[in-house]
């Protein structure tokens, strides 16, 4: 029983991170209908860039957070002025963007920091103990700053003027633009809002494992799973999705097998899909 | 829109002439040149074991070509290495084999990943584009499929399995979780290991394997291994990862011992997380420890790249010389078979001269190369000095 | 789509904009509140020229479009939505109070409904908040588009009333419909619009009696 | 009788696009749908074409029932149909658009069009078929254009030729003269009025009540949903709660 | 023949003449190598072209069926030691059986699903090869042996040229036949295709299974060339190099799919010398072509023609 709660642990770590990632693709999709395939490039940056601050420069873990996380919602509004040409056209051009977009950051990153895997130095390496489950103080870290993270995006989109601008734009773009809702630059402000997440789920996550160039890639792919799966633009459906497929991630490791650990979900969507081809929670068509 | 059209276009065509400008310039030749090459992980997990294996190639050719290269005859020929990385993928050493052989005419290539030796040895015998592979693995099986165009230095990892069982068995470990990398290599091992493990009386609790050149976290599947309540974990892959493995098991709360296949080196791991971490790990042994030599090269090494020497440079280092010895011997720098003919008659290459000892080949290219092992013990190596001629004790 | 239209709406009017479907009412309207951008020719408000600005630009300027189909924001809740309609203005809490009880004064039923989801609403109570969500910005001038359109005729007839009172309390408004009837029973003046031009003007009274209007509409 | 409906019915969650509405049309006939705006008639077309389920009530054809059948197969039993926004191929040319309408009268498959034995004759016929249909509907002159190119007048009757091409027994015409010059629209009415001619049936969405009054020779009058009169233009124009539809109860002309 | 006819057929006369001899024209066995691969792959991106340039559905899954073909044929004639030829046609037959299965699927989803739908199907494709031991040999990958016929690279450069045309003869036969109008139809708009009477989804399916026939053979000969099979080649990461391949050269063009494959794929090798930038500075390419050519080569060729050509009418009728 201790191990089904130590893999609950760890899928709802997991599912953190997950969350927080697909937060903020589907801010990103939900509001401006744009494939971000090169989302988790800027979680890769951001673990790197973490990892240039605390171990290149010594700049205390926290710091480093913060930094990161100030310099992305930064990088997010460059990234909007890339997709602004082809944020009206059809998908797949977005989405070739994107992909242009994250081998130009992959290739960088090789060519500053190498090709091989690094590491920062776990801040909490802490081991906690309680009621048969064994756990890094850093794990915990991640899950009670993802809670955190969630509640001041909540409370940013429900209780501020530029929050409730970025749910408008993504019920409905026109009826925005007519209360006098600049979309371009909630469109900004969105890619700013989610390259930050996505920065911070990174600088919260980095000190568990390696961190590599090409560490994003499965992890874009289960984001955009879960934001199909919580229905395309459903910030509620973002965060259940990831919770709910980091746990069903866990045990499925646990007891089906853990070399298939990554297919579960997949084949999970494929089915959902295929009987309600919208999305578990509907969401656009 | 139409300017920026056309300012468009004109970068990229400016950029792709400016690419193609680069690329046929820096195709000049020089004098005579022999390639090596070399197929490897450079990047991801493996990155750090393929950079030790170049490192100590390249360090070799530097003393070559300063000695004035390969001396044929009258001819001497300056030698270059030219490494391509596979990233441990099997097609990716294939394609990289192919470009080096036919392109660059290499007729030696270096490659210390056994997943992608095995498919080398299906084109290393083409008409004409003939290479000989410099295997660094300890898989024995990449000699026995009767390829005459193979060399492999280290020492089959069988010589290990019986010693770390009784190793491991003295204190009192009887039960034990295998969390091995994926591919030929730890397959492998993991299967001669289970072997010698159950008859010397163990019980093997579970069997995961894991990709250690692209996983990034592997507590999904040591917490699977822990969960049997093993005595003892056998891991390895490169040391990097590795020592990730051994850090992540310790704050999941383990305090068993880990058997570390021999792909990992305890000392290399021990740059890595430290050696208070490596309690209980039992490996090869460190490289600085056998023969007399070494610890002059261990010396250079360190001066010249900043790090720890590891095993993977000091083999291949001596490997390359070998090379250069028997292409000296063959008077060839262009017929691998030759070459691979004349290695017998330059050895033994003694280790109070090279960092490693190498001292004698069987026909199928399994070279004969004494080894240590160390049980990591209250912060020390334990047993490191005791050198083993497996090849003596061979029935 | 709109082939060189003019017209004028005088401050405190109502006018109305009659035609078929496809004659480029609703392209004139959302040209006006700049979701559309002219191709030529000028659009003036308060001696200002206001061609070609973007639709939150105009908003700010005093005009607001209740469109069509009503874009609303159907997952948020009515009140919500009617604090977005002031998104433009940056009213401080006190006007914002006076535009609510305006709205609500008007709408009573949207008080009852604050917390309910604008998507949840009937098709009715959608149109009104529709509405109320456009005079949330006190426009000089509001461009009402089919309001009438896919309601029952009970819900018509009290539509119809606000518009009455809309104007009465001071606000200019640009009605577009088709149905006639209705449209000319409340406006000073009309425009009657075909394949994207202007055929005909004047008061309504003699709009609605001239034959060709009732042959355009009725076909008798 | 060729088409039969039945207490049509089509709820959008509250609202009643559709209620209970019984309609026929005869073969060979002009069947004028009139109404205001959301009345429900493009709903209505909709339903029969197979684009939208029915929530209740029947649909035959020939005797056959479809109601619930995909549009595809609706087509190939001999419904025709355009739409209001008069959708087309715009990349495409005009024979090719009128060759893809023509399509599903063909058998033609993949392994046909390697071996093209059987693909040659129809290939031809299409070929046939759609240089008659584009001089039908007065567009012979420019086959080789875009269709996305083309005026509105033309993508109209474009429209209605691909409707036609596939051989139909009825065609429904949403809208023919929407968004048209007033001077273009005669040719339209004449051009429905060859297709009657020709022995297939029409249904004709149309606000212009002056037209569909003298085009049909049966309408139908629909207002939220419901079908509120029903009979010869005579009969219709007539009626007073078809004037108070249209003009609105605040008409007191 | 016409001066029409010439400049339609020309080009293809001129590069099908350089292609025949190509191997005797002293070019580097490395460079044949990838000549070869090109050809291969441009196998590959034509079939991507059926479904997403002739049919417009993006698929993500092309690099799966690539795999499929590929592992079908080394299954077949490793485990079942079939005959070299049979294994190759069944292998393909298979992959289009796969296609229909998760056409069946994935067609019930539109836009973006689809594209998550095929993408999520193309990644549990590699992660069950790469670990069912048993079948596919894992990591470790197998050996593929063709017939002694194509053991030389000049021989198997022959056999991948045959497929090529065979391939692109297809395609041609396809754009302008009454199926491939189908295709068109659902492409360009699907509720009146539907409404014309064109079953969408029988279309789709046809032409996923064609699309997949295609990929399928692709893969074997990609299997072929390299003597050896391993899990890379059924990789997600292929099917985005098929997409930017179909892009940068034109979608819903007769040689876009061979153009682009050429110029991206001998552009990148070419740029080795540079080491990974080149990702970086190909990155960057394909971001302002997708920009501001967002019909590929051959598409942006064919308006520039038109364009000329017009304005030189123009002229002349002046």
């Amino acid at each position: 029983m201790s191990y089904f709660f130590q893999q609950l642990v760890n899928g709802i770590m997991l599912g953190s991170v997950y969350s927080l990632v697909a937060l903020g693709l589907t801010l990103i999709f939900g509001i401006l209908g744009v494939a971000h395939f090169a989302h988790g490039h800027f979680y890769m940056l951001g673990a790197f860039l973490v990892f240039f601050l605390s171990v290149s420069f010594g700049v205390p873990y926290w710091a480093a957070l913060v930094i990161a996380v100030a310099v992305f919602c930064l990088v997010g509004v460059g990234i909007e002025f890339v997709y602004r040409p082809v944020r009206d056209k059809s998908d797949i051009n977005a989405f070739i963007v994107a992909i242009g977009m994250l081998l130009v950051i992959e290739e960088a990153v090789r060519a500053v920091w190498g090709t091989g895997n690094r590491r920062i130095t776990n801040p909490y390496p802490q081991v906690l103990k309680f009621a048969g489950i064994t756990l890094e103080l850093q794990r915990l870290i991640v899950i009670g700053a993802a809670i955190v993270l969630i509640v001041l995006l909540h409370l940013f989109i429900k209780r501020t003027r530029m929050g409730s601008a970025i749910e408008a734009v993504a019920q409905d773009r026109e009826g925005a633009a007519l209360v006098g809702i600049s979309v371009n630059r909630v469109s900004i402000l969105t890619f700013s809002v989610a390259t930050g997440l996505a920065a911070a789920a990174a600088a919260l996550a980095a000190p568990l494992a390696f961190i590599a160039p090409d560490m994003a890639n499965t992890l874009v792919l289960k984001a955009f799973v879960i934001i199909v799966l919580g229905g395309l633009g459903s910030i509620k459906g973002a965060i259940l999705g990831g919770y709910l497929l980091g746990v069903m991630e866990a045990l499925a490791i646990a007891y089906i097998s853990p070399a298939y650990k990554d297919v579960w979900a997949f084949a999970a969507l494929i089915l959902i899909l295929a009987i309600k081809p919208n999305g578990l929670f509907g969401g656009r068509d | 829109m139409a300017t920026r059209k056309v300012v468009a276009l004109l970068v990229v065509t400016l950029m792709i002439g400016g690419l193609i400008a680069t690329c046929t310039s820096c195709g000049d030749t020089g004098p005579k040149e022999v390639v090596i090459g070399l197929t490897a992980p450079l990047s991801g997990g493996g990155a750090q074991y393929g950079t030790d294996c170049q490192r100590g190639i390249e360090m070799a050719i530097e003393d070559i070509n300063k000695d004035g290269g390969v001396k044929i005859g009258d001819d001497s020929y300056d030698v270059k290495l030219s490494s391509l990385d596979d990233r441990a993928e099997p097609e990716q050493g294939v394609s990289n084999a192919t470009r080096l052989a036919t392109d660059d005419g290499a007729k030696i290539i270096f490659c210390p990943v056994a997943t992608v030796i095995f498919p080398l040895l299906d084109i290393n015998e083409k008409k004409d584009e003939e290479f000989l592979i410099l295997a660094y693995t300890s898989i024995e099986m990449v000699t026995d499929e009767g390829n005459e165009l193979i060399v492999m230095p280290p020492p089959p990892f069988t010589v290990y399995t019986k010693l770390f069982t009784k190793l491991a068995m003295q204190q009192g470990w009887t039960r034990m979780a295998m969390v091995q990398t994926t591919g030929a290599y730890g397959d492998a091992w993991a299967k001669g290991m289970g072997l010698a493990w159950q008859t010397a009386g163990g019980t093997i609790t579970d069997h995961a394997r894991a990709d250690y050149y692209t996983e990034t976290d592997f507590v999904p599947f040591l917490n699977k291994a822990l969960a049997s309540s093993p005595d003892v974990l056998l891991i390895g892959g490169p040391s990097q990862p590795t020592a990730l493995v051994v850090e992540q098991a310790k704050s999941l709360g383990f305090e068993g011992g880990f058997i570390v296949m021999d792909q990992a080196k305890i000392d290399g791991m021990a740059g890595q997380i430290g050696m208070d971490k490596m309690e209980n790990c039992i490996g090869v042994a460190p490289v600085e420890a056998p023969f007399p030599a070494t610890p002059v090269f261990a010396e250079r090494y360190k001066k010249k790249y900043n790090e720890q020497v590891t095993w993977e440079s000091a083999i291949n280092y001596t490997a390359m010389i070998l090379l250069k010895d028997a292409m000296e011997s063959a008077k060839s720098v262009e017929d691998p078979m030759a070459i691979r003919k004349a290695v017998p008659g330059v050895l033994p290459m003694s280790g109070d001269e090279f960092p490693v000892t190498l001292d004698g080949i069987e026909n199928k290219g399994l070279m004969h190369m004494p080894s240590a092992i160390t049980m990591v013990k209250n912060g020390e190596y334990t047993l490191s000095s005791d050198l083993i001629y497996w090849w003596k004790e061979k029935d | 789509m709109l082939d060189s239209v003019s017209l004028e709406v005088m401050s405190g009017e109502l006018v109305c904009l009659l035609g078929a479907n496809g004659a480029g009412k609703s392209t004139l309207m959302r040209t006006i509140a700049g979701l559309v951008k002219p191709s030529g020719g000028t659009i003036i408000l308060d001696c200002e020229d206001i061609t070609g600005l973007k639709a939150e630009r105009i908003v700010r300027r005093g005009v607001a479009l209740c469109p069509e189909n009503r874009h609303l924001f159907p997952r948020l809740p009515v009140k919500k939505n009617l604090s977005l309609g002031a998104y433009a203005k940056h009213f401080n809490v006190k006007v914002m109070e006076e535009c609510y009880d305006f709205a609500y004064e008007l709408f009573p039923v949207l008080r009852e409904r604050g917390e309910q989801l604008a998507g949840t609403l009937s098709g009715g109570e959608q149109q009104m908040l529709a509405i109320a969500r456009a005079l949330m910005s006190k426009p000089q001038l509001l461009l009402l588009d089919e309001p009438s359109l896919g309601l029952a005729p009970l819900v018509v007839e009290s539509i119809r009333e606000k518009i009455v009172q809309i104007v009465a309390a001071g606000t200019t408004v640009l009605l577009s419909e088709q149905n006639a009837g209705i449209a000319l029973s409340i406006s000073s003046r009309g425009y009657v619009m075909e394949s994207g031009r202007v055929v005909l003007e004047g008061d309504s009274e003699s709009l609605g009696s001239d034959p060709e209007v009732k042959k355009a509409y009725l076909g008798i | 009788m060729l088409l039969k409906i039945e207490s049509l019915t089509k709820r959008f969650g509250g609202l009643v696009a559709v209620d209970g509405i019984d309609m026929k049309v005869e073969a060979g006939s002009i069947v004028g749908i009139v109404g205001p705006n959301g009345a429900g008639k493009t709903t209505l077309f909709n339903l029969m074409s197979g684009q939208l389920k029915p929530t209740s009530g029947r649909i035959t054809f020939e005797g056959v029932d479809i109601t619930g059948s995909k549009p595809f197969r609706i087509a190939r039993l001999g419904m025709g149909r355009t739409f209001q926004n008069t959708s087309l191929f715009d990349r495409l040319p005009l024979k090719i658009n009128m060759a893809i309408a023509r399509r599903m009268r063909t058998q033609s498959g993949f392994f046909d069009s390697l071996v093209p034995l059987r693909e040659r004759e129809e290939e031809a016929d299409v070929a046939r078929r759609a240089g008659e249909a584009l001089e039908f509907v007065g567009l012979a002159g420019s086959a080789e254009s875009i269709a996305g190119s083309l005026p509105q007048i033309a993508k109209k009757r474009l429209a209605v030729g691909m409707a036609l091409v596939g051989e139909p027994k009825l065609v429904l015409l949403d809208e023919p003269t929407g968004g048209v010059g007033a001077g273009d629209i005669s040719g339209m009415i004449e051009l429905i009025c060859q297709i009657k001619d020709r022995g297939v049936a029409v249904c004709v969405i149309e606000h212009k009540m002056r037209m569909v009054m003298g085009l049909s020779d049966r309408i139908v009058v629909l207002n939220f949903g419901r079908k509120i009169a029903c009979g010869t233009p005579e009969e219709v124009s007539g009626d007073p709660e078809v004037i108070k539809a249209y003009l609105g109860s605040g008409y007191s002309a | 023949m016409t001066a029409e006819n010439l400049r339609k057929y020309g080009v293809f006369i001129a590069a099908l003449a350089v292609a025949c001899f190509l191997p005797y024209i002293g070019i580097s066995k490395f460079m044949l190598n990838v000549i070869i691969y090109a050809g291969i792959f441009s196998i590959a991106t034509m079939s991507l072209n059926i479904i997403m340039g002739y049919t417009g559905q993006v698929s993500l899954a092309q690099g799966a069926f690539y795999g499929i073909g590929a592992y079908g044929l080394a299954i077949l004639t490793n485990k079942a030691g079939l005959n070299f030829w049979m294994a190759m046609l069944l292998a393909c037959l298979i992959t289009a059986f796969v296609g229909l299965l998760i056409g069946l699927l994935a067609f019930r989803t539109k836009g973006p699903y689809f594209i998550i739908v095929t993408l999520c199907f193309n990644f549990i494709v590699y992660v069950v090869i790469k670990n069912w031991d048993w079948l596919s040999g894992g990591v470790r990958g197998q050996k593929i042996t063709g017939p002694e016929l194509f053991a030389g690279r000049e021989a198997r450069y022959y056999l991948v040229l045959g497929f090529v045309l065979l391939t692109l003869f297809i395609m041609w036969r396809i754009s302008r036949s009454l199926e491939g109008l189908g295709f068109m139809a659902v492409r360009d708009n699907e509720p009146l295709a539907d409404a014309l009477g064109i079953n969408i989804t029988y279309t789709k399916i046809v032409a996923f299974m064609i699309s997949c026939f295609l990929a399928g053979l692709a893969g074997c000969l990609g299997a072929l060339h390299t003597g050896y099979l391993s899990p890379t080649s059924a990789h997600y990461l292929l099917s985005f190099n098929f997409i930017i391949y179909l892009l940068v050269g034109g979608a819903g063009t007769l040689y876009g799919p061979i153009v682009g494959t050429f110029t991206v794929y001998l552009a990148l090798e070419f740029m080795k010398g540079i080491g990974e930038y080149r990702f970086m500075i190909f990155g960057i390419i394909l971001i302002l072509v997708v920009i501001y050519f967002p019909r590929g080569i051959v598409g942006g060729l064919k308006s520039l023609w038109k364009k000329v050509a017009g304005s030189r009418q123009a002229e002349e009728g002046a």
